[in-house]
């Protein structure tokens, strides 16, 4: 565990105290400061002006989780992509080639998607 | 100084999971999943895996919960509103706690050999990743394809029905 | 509620005044001429003119026939319903006059169609199958007046509220007494 | 820091995700609940990888199993969260008690 | 226009707007009295009453034409003998004894001022009437004479029809015919 | 309309059209919904104190009024005209927001009828306090052109609590920014007579 | 109510009803859609307006007609001078008044300028639809200037009650003409620079094209006019293939679009504002000199009888029709606006489109509320 | 590790806060003013000298207003989803440096660490959308987790491409690494892709669908009022200041400026005020910008994203990596991509999005119209 590592993370860790208390003070503060005044319609929610309707969520539009699959998917690949950035022009030429074929079938995938038409919305 | 950065991780770790069992509203327990994987990446930091910390925010912070919470708002919320547990529950805190008392035991039994840490850098990390482990590490391309393609698949069949 | 304050608006009747000069344009002609060979066939159809416009008074049952009648000959062609009118003749016993002005976009006639409706059953079929714009004016005509469509029953309201009493276009509502001064 | 603190962290996050998946009855909880054993995985994994006293190609397997097992585990989550879907547009239910999948 | 080659449409807008960035600000400053948008003559403010400097009385005979003519019924009014006709003074007999517009209704729309016979009344260019109360912005014969005031003066104003409307009493009658 | 006791606050009472009748030319006394300050800071720490950072923070929130973007009729594009360049609010630091729960102010540009009165009443609540309302326009202000009409409500101030009347028809813009600024104007003096107000409001409460 | 109805219909297929208004910042005013959605994609719209319903036919009744005028002003806001000519020019018909030569020209510079001022109101907010401030602004920026003019002739900024029965209020200030001119010379400019910054723009261009179309014969049927019907493809304009006032004299173009979705409407209105630039140096060459109203009584008792005329709005048709029993008050007066028929179309345009596109169709019809719900 | 020491990253950290803060509040302003310009306006002015005092206003404002709890709305996860935008916004600055010693952490893993954290804000939009239980907020929220997950990997990728041309994700390095060129020269497709998923990351116009006022009427956002919707607004310059930054750091060369003969303090703030100033040029551009572009459609924005900027970035990566692994010149890079740039905008044109002919108005003469019209009169 060298120094640095330690001094480092310490940092990232305080950074994200500090930012949570800041946040949490100014939400304290402005507990403090701002009047309230509850009353049902005022808590009701926004509607441009109408009253709301209870709203029913069923099946909102499933194109929405072919971008998250998608998503990951290369969210993944980035995994891989960062260590092979700093070792490819080291390494033995295969992690080269490995790397290309990697993205290669992925890049696949997104063509199938593609081909398939959902990336298109309609 | 370690041991308080990882009691903090261990109880972001634990609550987090003991959230996700135990949340009545699904939202929230995948917010603990949250918890609890910010918390393995704590984890991983104090073993000296700085690079593996990341990837955990990445995929599982980033990545995994948001899929998670996506598909939750794809569907009708107020199913997922209270959430009971099966019947088995004793049963299966039964077993939790006996799996628990089991492996407790034969950790503390067995002990652990050394008490130095060591770490190791990406560009290790790398090397070994693309050369020793180069097969696997194709698969994991093709499985992540097959994945993708099963899903669109199962998603589009959905659209076809539709029209 | 206190009644209007102008009490000489009245029914037209009444009044002894100049009426209107009537004139037609060429085109006004052209179609006078052809209206009046092709209007026999709907019986009871008046043709007459109003200042610039041709006008046909028909009974509320042919309506919807001359409208399609209207729309769909060639030599007419009104493709376009440019506006449905009610008018409250307060004291008559053919109470209610709704006016439907026609024009015809390809030809570039245009013409009106009234139909008088009794004022204890002002009801009359709805030409929302000829033209999709008599949708609204329709049912402006059923809010303001309570003119009741045929076809088009429970309509809900367009411009006044739920729960709104009274048809407020009638003459016989009265305006709202407004008393800062 | 000793081995044991991960060794252990990793068995009650175990026997958390074991409770979790023999407990509920939602489909999502479950696959989360199997998140969570595979993260206990991980810990261990992570822990011994630190700890591995056969230096660094040792630490190295510890954790590129540790990337596979993420790789495999968000591959494994998206589809299933999508088979998920999938059933809950059919049936509208996701509790795995009242799915009967093979009636189809 | 015909087809254009790629991206001139995003740079067409990235130049119009870096064009009216390097232009002057149009905004006039409002507050500053210096600093504003020049109202022109013809502006129709709110209505106020003139005043005939002449004879030192408002032209305003009170003769209701106004009062009946405003199509949103703010104003009223009320007339009594005029003093200074019986003293030899005027030529107006009858004066107006008070005047009320609500300018909170008031539509700003001229038709008072274009009935009245006596030029009595004009749209002045007052706008700046925002008030705390709802009925605050009733002004009576004196607000608006001062608003007239205002307005005469900074237009140099005169009557529209000076012989028929000017306050000065008649000379004899002969003097009229020469005249 | 009911006057809720703890908080001898008006609370609109939200079912149905428009509130019973009210005599004309009263409407809801103004700075009923406006009080800023009412909070637990006020509350707790000595009027002394707090009478001066109302004060300060009135300064805040009148070089800050955020407004509704509500245009109902005609006015509406001169109150657009007054964001435009040649007037631009903006200098006054008045920018508009499409949701009513960033607002300060809810400028009624135009004539509201009864149809409205619901979703106005309705946004107007849903503003969170300190908030005020500019009348823009003889139509809000009681009725204008259509004080005859059979829809047209006579004047917001039947429905809610109005601090500033803009007249005309539609006003000017600068008629508009005049009465922002005498807006402006009245959030400090507010703020001043807060000390005094504070203790008739106690007062106030005992009896 | 009758939404609430249709949720518990449609609650199988349908997952979400939204609200857009009646305070909704692209509701041009206080218009209800209620919009069925499949997550973004529309399903069924049911438009709802009402929300501005002032009865102003009903108050026409109780005015004489010279102060109906100012009613007409507040019909559609935005085209107010147009608004006046409708109503005048019904009136003059109904009473045979000869306008003279002189008042024509100033009515119609004046009522070509107010639609230059209505579709630059148009073109901005069209831009703020479109989620670009700055259109906006420019829009805003070239009325200004129109309205400028139009204080300088009228004494009003919006709310002129200036065309009078008869002819206009008065004659125009001296440097009228010059001011004119300087400002067609700005409003050349502005319309350019406004086109640039936003016809071309791919961004634009991808959002508008190809949405909300609606065919010539539809539009016909729906009653759609003006703008949004030369747009589909009809040439369909009341100032050339129906003349009032003297429009007959001009030449000018009239743009018509082929598509007839919101790129062409948007876009057959800047053109508009060229042509009528067009008209207004016409009238301003020719401008005679001479009377500047009709000798007509201060209370107009026109004759008995009924008559309808139509105008070129900016917003397209306007029809007047009203109906005199002799006295000083009209018996009748029915007003056909343009947005009232124009709006009926939205359904049809909505079809199969998004959420972000109900906005910018809705945008692209022009609504002024004001005239739809009278 | 020592508690002093603790102490001072304590005093640091909030020192970085402050700087943020005063950041942001001069954003707003200048934001204001910008676009006041662009448009030819003044922008605030009444507020202190020239407006100056008007942030701070607007901030002490939304401070003492009402913060209101919707009453449908999820308590706990309406209440920490600002927090959970913010957070992780703030966390990315850990590892920025301003200067050259001006950093709190120099992570070597500095650029890893900046996407994978910033990933995690998606997550406080996707709760602000749910939590508000309002339909314009959920349909806001999905909207951005759909744009932020979308674009995250082009942005990823652009990152990544720097990695691979600077041969290190620790950010000093990188900017050492742009002494003589910056990365702009070698990379404008990845400044491309990077500035236009760095925009779509922000939300901001032409991107800003997920709180389109005129659409959604403010997104996720609808139901905050207060302090709470102020932690999102602060949340959303600071990332606007981040993107900025990010930029000059990667693309534009960082503290690097041709000429700097000083050195020590001096040369701190010289290079410090230099970076400013590449700073402020940029964000003065997303500013213009916004100013400038009207807003594009989610399904536009899916389908740019995924179309074009996703292979786009990989054929940066791919291009970059086969430069340097088969020892090339580094111009090729250079020109290959502003070639393929080319072709991108070529096929934007011709291809999908705006594959209309554009000008579908006509004008016809109405003296035409005339003699048509007395011809079919005649007839
Ligand atoms: S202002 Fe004129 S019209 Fe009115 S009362 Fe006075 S004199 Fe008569
Ligand atoms: S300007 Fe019009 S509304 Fe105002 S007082 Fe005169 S007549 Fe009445
Ligand atoms: S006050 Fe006048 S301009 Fe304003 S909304 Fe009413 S009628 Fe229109």
């Amino acid at each position: 565990m060298t120094e640095s590592y330690v001094t480092n993370w310490t940092a990232v860790l305080v950074v994200a105290l500090v930012g949570t208390l800041a946040v949490l003070l100014m939400f304290l503060l402005s507990r403090v400061l701002a009047p309230k005044r509850h009353s049902d319609i005022k808590n009701s929610p926004y509607e441009c002006g109408i009253p709301a309707s209870p709203h029913h969520w069923s099946q909102i539009q499933i194109r929405y989780y072919v971008f998250a699959i998608l998503f990951v998917i290369f969210d993944v690949e980035a995994v891989f992509l960062f260590p092979w950035a700093l070792v490819f022009l080291d390494a033995p030429p295969a992690v080269f080639y490995e790397m290309i074929i990697f993205i290669g079938i992925l890049l696949f995938g997104l063509a199938y998607v593609w081909r398939k038409g959902v990336l298109q919305w309609k | 100084m370690s041991v308080v950065f990882f009691a903090i991780a261990a109880i972001l770790v634990i609550s987090g999971g003991i959230g996700v069992v135990a949340a009545r509203n699904i939202v929230y327990a995948a917010l603990s999943l949250l918890v609890a994987m910010v918390g393995t990446a704590g984890v991983f930091l104090i073993g000296l895996a700085e690079f593996l910390a990341l990837v955990q925010l990445l995929i599982y912070g980033g990545a995994v919960v948001i899929v998670i919470l996506f598909s939750l708002m794809l569907t009708k919320i107020q199913d997922f509103e209270f959430l009971t547990a099966n019947k088995q529950w004793p049963i299966a805190l039964i077993v939790a706690i006996f799996l628990l008392g089991l492996l407790g035991i034969s950790i503390l039994v067995e002990g652990s050999a050394t008490t130095t840490m060591g770490s190791t850098n990406i560009s290790e990390l790398g090397l070994s990743l693309f050369s020793d482990w180069a097969i696997p590490f194709e698969l994991a391309s093709l499985v992540l394809l097959i994945a993708l393609i099963g899903a669109v698949v199962v998603v589009r069949r959905d659209n076809g029905e539709d029209k | 509620m206190p009644m209007r304050e102008s009490s000489n608006i009245s029914s037209k009747r009444e009044i002894k005044a100049p009426v209107v000069r009537e004139y037609l344009d060429q085109r006004g002609e052209n179609l006078h001429k052809i209206l009046k060979e092709s209007i026999s066939d709907f019986p009871g159809a008046e043709i007459s003119v109003s200042i610039d416009m041709v006008t046909v008074k028909i009974d509320s049952v042919q309506l919807v026939k001359i409208c399609e009648f209207l729309k769909y000959t060639e030599k007419f062609g009104f493709d376009y319903l440019s506006c449905i009118t009610v008018v409250d003749y307060e004291e008559d016993q053919e109470r209610f006059e709704m006016i439907y002005h026609l024009i015809s976009i390809r030809l570039h006639h245009k013409m009106a169609i009234k139909v008088s409706l009794p004022s204890n059953d002002p009801t009359v079929p709805s030409v929302l199958g000829v033209w999709k714009s008599a949708d609204w004016f329709e049912r402006e005509a059923h809010d303001l007046f309570g003119i009741e469509f045929e076809g088009r029953e429970n309509l809900p309201p367009l411009l006044l509220y739920e729960g709104f009493e009274g048809y407020p276009g009638r003459k016989s509502y009265p305006f709202h007494d407004y008393g800062e001064w | 820091m000793e081995l044991i603190y991960f060794q252990l962290l990793a068995a009650i996050l175990f026997c958390i995700g074991i409770y979790g998946v023999l407990a509920r009855r939602s489909a999502v909880l479950i696959l989360m609940s199997i998140e969570l054993m595979l993260n206990a995985v991980n810990i261990n994994l992570i822990g011994y990888a630190a700890f591995s006293s056969f230096g660094s190609a040792h630490r190295n397997l510890g954790q590129v199993l540790v990337i596979f097992i993420i790789t495999i585990a968000a591959a494994e989550l998206a589809l299933a969260m999508a088979i998920i879907l999938r059933l809950y547009r059919n049936k509208n239910n996701v509790n795995v008690d009242e799915l009967d999948i093979l009636k189809g | 226009m015909k087809i254009q080659s790629p991206v001139v449409g995003f740079i067409n807008g990235l130049m119009v707007t870096i064009r009216s960035t390097l232009r002057r600000p149009v905004t006039a400053e409002y507050p500053a009295i210096e600093k504003r948008l020049p109202l022109s003559n013809r502006y129709m403010g709110f209505p106020a009453l003139t005043w005939d400097y002449d004879v030192e009385e408002p032209y305003c005979t009170g003769c209701m034409v106004c009062v009946r003519e405003c199509p949103t019924q703010c104003m009223s009014a009320q007339m009594k003998d005029n003093p200074q006709h019986e003293k030899g003074l005027s030529r107006r007999r009858k004066i107006i004894e008070s005047f009320e517009i609500n300018l909170g209704r008031c539509i700003l729309c001229g038709i008072c001022v274009d009935v009245c016979n006596f030029d009595a009344i004009e749209m002045s260019h007052e706008y700046e009437l925002s008030k705390y109360q709802r009925n605050a912005n009733r002004v009576n014969l004196n607000q608006l004479l001062d608003m007239g005031v205002v307005y005469q003066n900074k237009l140099q104003w005169t009557p529209k029809q000076p012989q028929k409307n000017s306050g000065i009493p008649l000379p004899p009658k002969q003097s009229e015919d020469s005249s | 309309m009911e006057i809720d006791e703890n908080t001898n606050i008006h609370i609109p009472k939200y079912d149905g059209f428009l509130p019973a009748e009210k005599p004309l030319g009263d409407g809801y006394k103004a700075g009923k919904g406006n009080n800023p300050a009412d909070s637990v800071f006020n509350r707790v720490l000595p009027n002394a104190l707090t009478a001066k950072s109302d004060q300060l923070f009135a300064l805040a929130r009148k070089s800050s009024l955020w407004t509704l973007s509500f245009g109902l009729a005609c006015c509406a594009i001169e109150m657009i005209s007054a964001h435009a360049s040649h007037h631009d609010l903006d200098r006054f630091g008045v920018v508009t927001w499409p949701s009513p729960r960033q607002a300060d102010v809810m400028i009624v540009a135009g004539t509201v009828v009864k149809k409205m009165a619901d979703p106005i009443k309705l946004l107007y609540e849903q503003m969170p306090d300190p908030k005020w309302v500019i009348a823009m326009g003889s139509c809000a202000t009681n009725g204008g052109p259509y004080y005859k009409s059979y829809s047209v409500v006579m004047g917001v101030d039947h429905l809610i609590p109005v601090d500033v009347y803009v007249p005309g028809c539609p006003p000017r813009p600068e008629a508009l920014i005049y009465g922002v600024m005498q807006l402006q104007e009245k959030i400090k003096n507010d703020a001043n007579q807060s000390f005094e107000k504070e203790s008739l409001n106690a007062n106030e409460g005992e009896q | 109510m009758q939404v609430h109805q249709q949720v518990s219909e449609y609650s199988d297929a349908i997952d979400l009803m939204v609200n857009m208004g009646p305070q909704h910042p692209s509701t041009h005013g206080v218009f209800r859609l209620v919009i069925w959605v499949d997550g973004e994609r529309i399903v069924k719209v049911e438009p709802h307006i009402g929300y501005l319903h002032r009865g102003s036919e009903k108050i026409c009744e109780s005015e004489q007609y010279s102060q109906i005028v100012t009613l007409f002003d507040r019909l559609d806001y935005v085209g107010n001078l147009n608004n006046e000519l409708a109503f005048c020019l019904a009136v003059e018909k109904l009473t045979e008044t000869v306008v003279p030569e002189r008042a024509e020209y100033i009515r119609v510079i004046l009522c070509e300028l107010n639609r230059i001022a209505s579709h630059m109101l148009f073109y901005g907010v069209y831009g703020l639809d479109a989620g670009a401030t700055t259109p906006m602004l420019y829009g805003f920026r070239e009325r200004e200037r129109v309205q400028e003019l139009f204080e300088s002739v009228t004494g009003a900024r919006m709310m002129h009650n200036y065309i009078r029965i008869g002819g206009v209020k008065e004659d125009v200030p001296d440097d009228f003409d010059e001011n004119v001119l300087v400002l067609l010379d700005h409003l050349k400019r502005g319309i350019d620079e406004c086109d640039r910054l936003l016809s071309q723009n791919e961004m634009f261009l991808a959002r508008t094209k190809g949405v909300g179309i609606i065919t010539g014969e539809d539009a016909l049927d729906y009653g759609v006019t003006g703008p949004a019907l030369r747009a589909s493809g009809v040439i369909e304009d009341v100032r050339v293939t129906d003349p009032y006032s003297i429009y007959s004299r001009f030449d000018f173009g009239i743009p018509v679009g082929s598509n007839g979705d919101c790129w062409d409407r948007y876009y057959v209105r800047v053109e508009e504002m060229r042509e009528s630039i067009k008209i207004v140096e016409q009238a301003i060459s020719d401008i005679p000199n001479g009377d500047i109203s009709a000798k007509v009584r201060r209370i107009i008792r026109p004759p008995v009888g009924e008559v309808f005329v139509r105008t070129e709005s900016p917003r397209g048709d306007l029809g007047v029709f009203l109906v005199s029993d002799g006295s000083d008050k009209p018996y009748r007066v029915k007003v056909r606006p343009p947005s009232f028929a124009n709006l009926q179309a939205l359904e049809y345009m909505l079809k199969d489109t998004y959420i972000a596109d109900a906005v910018l169709v809705l945008g692209s019809i022009d609504i002024i509320m004001g005239e739809v719900d009278r | 590790m020592n508690m002093p020491e603790i102490v001072g990253l304590f005093f640091k950290a909030s020192l970085l806060l402050f700087f943020i803060l005063m950041v942001v509040l001069i954003l707003t302003l200048a934001e204001r003013k910008a676009l006041a310009r662009i448009q030819q306006r003044k922008g605030p002015n009444r507020v202190g000298f020239k407006g100056i005092l008007q942030p701070f206003a607007d901030a002490l404002k939304l401070l003492t207003k009402e913060d209101i709890l919707p009453a449908s709305a999820n308590k706990q996860i309406f209440w920490i989803a600002p927090l959970a935008v913010f957070l992780p916004g703030f966390l990315i600055w850990v590892t920025i440096p301003l200067a050259k010693e001006v950093v709190l952490a120099n992570l070597d893993m500095g650029l890893f660490y900046i996407t994978a954290i910033s990933v995690l804000s998606v997550m406080g939009l996707l709760m602000a959308g749910w939590g508000s239980a309002n339909k314009w907020a959920m349909i806001g929220g999905l909207r951005a987790a759909g744009q932020l997950i979308s674009y995250e990997i082009p942005f990823i990728m652009a990152i990544l491409a720097i990695g691979i041309l600077a041969q290190s994700f620790n950010l000093k390095e990188i900017v050492d690494d742009q002494a003589r060129w910056p990365f702009a020269i070698k990379q404008p497709l990845g400044l491309f892709i990077f500035l236009t998923a760095g925009l779509a990351e922000l939300g901001r116009t032409p991107f800003d669908i997920h709180h389109a006022e005129s659409e959604v009427v403010g997104g996720p956002f609808v139901e905050y009022s207060g302090a709470h919707w102020s932690v999102f607004y602060l949340a959303e310059y600071m990332n606007t200041f981040t993107i900025a930054v990010l930029t000059v750091l990667l693309f534009l060369g960082g503290w690097q400026s041709p000429v700097l003969p000083f050195s020590g303090i001096v040369q701190t703030v010289a290079s410090l005020s230099w970076f400013l100033i590449k700073t402020a040029l940029v964000i003065w551009v997303i500013f213009w910008i916004r100013g400038t572009y009207p807003r594009v459609r989610i399904d536009q924005l899916m389908s740019f994203g995924w179309k074009i900027l996703v292979p786009a970035s990989f054929i940066n990566i791919f291009l970059t990596a086969s430069v340097l692994y088969y020892a090339l010149p580094h111009w090729v890079i250079t020109v290959v991509s502003l070639g393929f740039l080319g072709v991108t905008f070529y096929f934007i044109k011709k291809g999908s999005l705006a594959g209309h002919k554009q000008n579908t108005v006509t004008i016809i003469n109405s003296s035409d119209i005339r003699a048509q019209l007395s011809n079919r009169a005649e007839v």
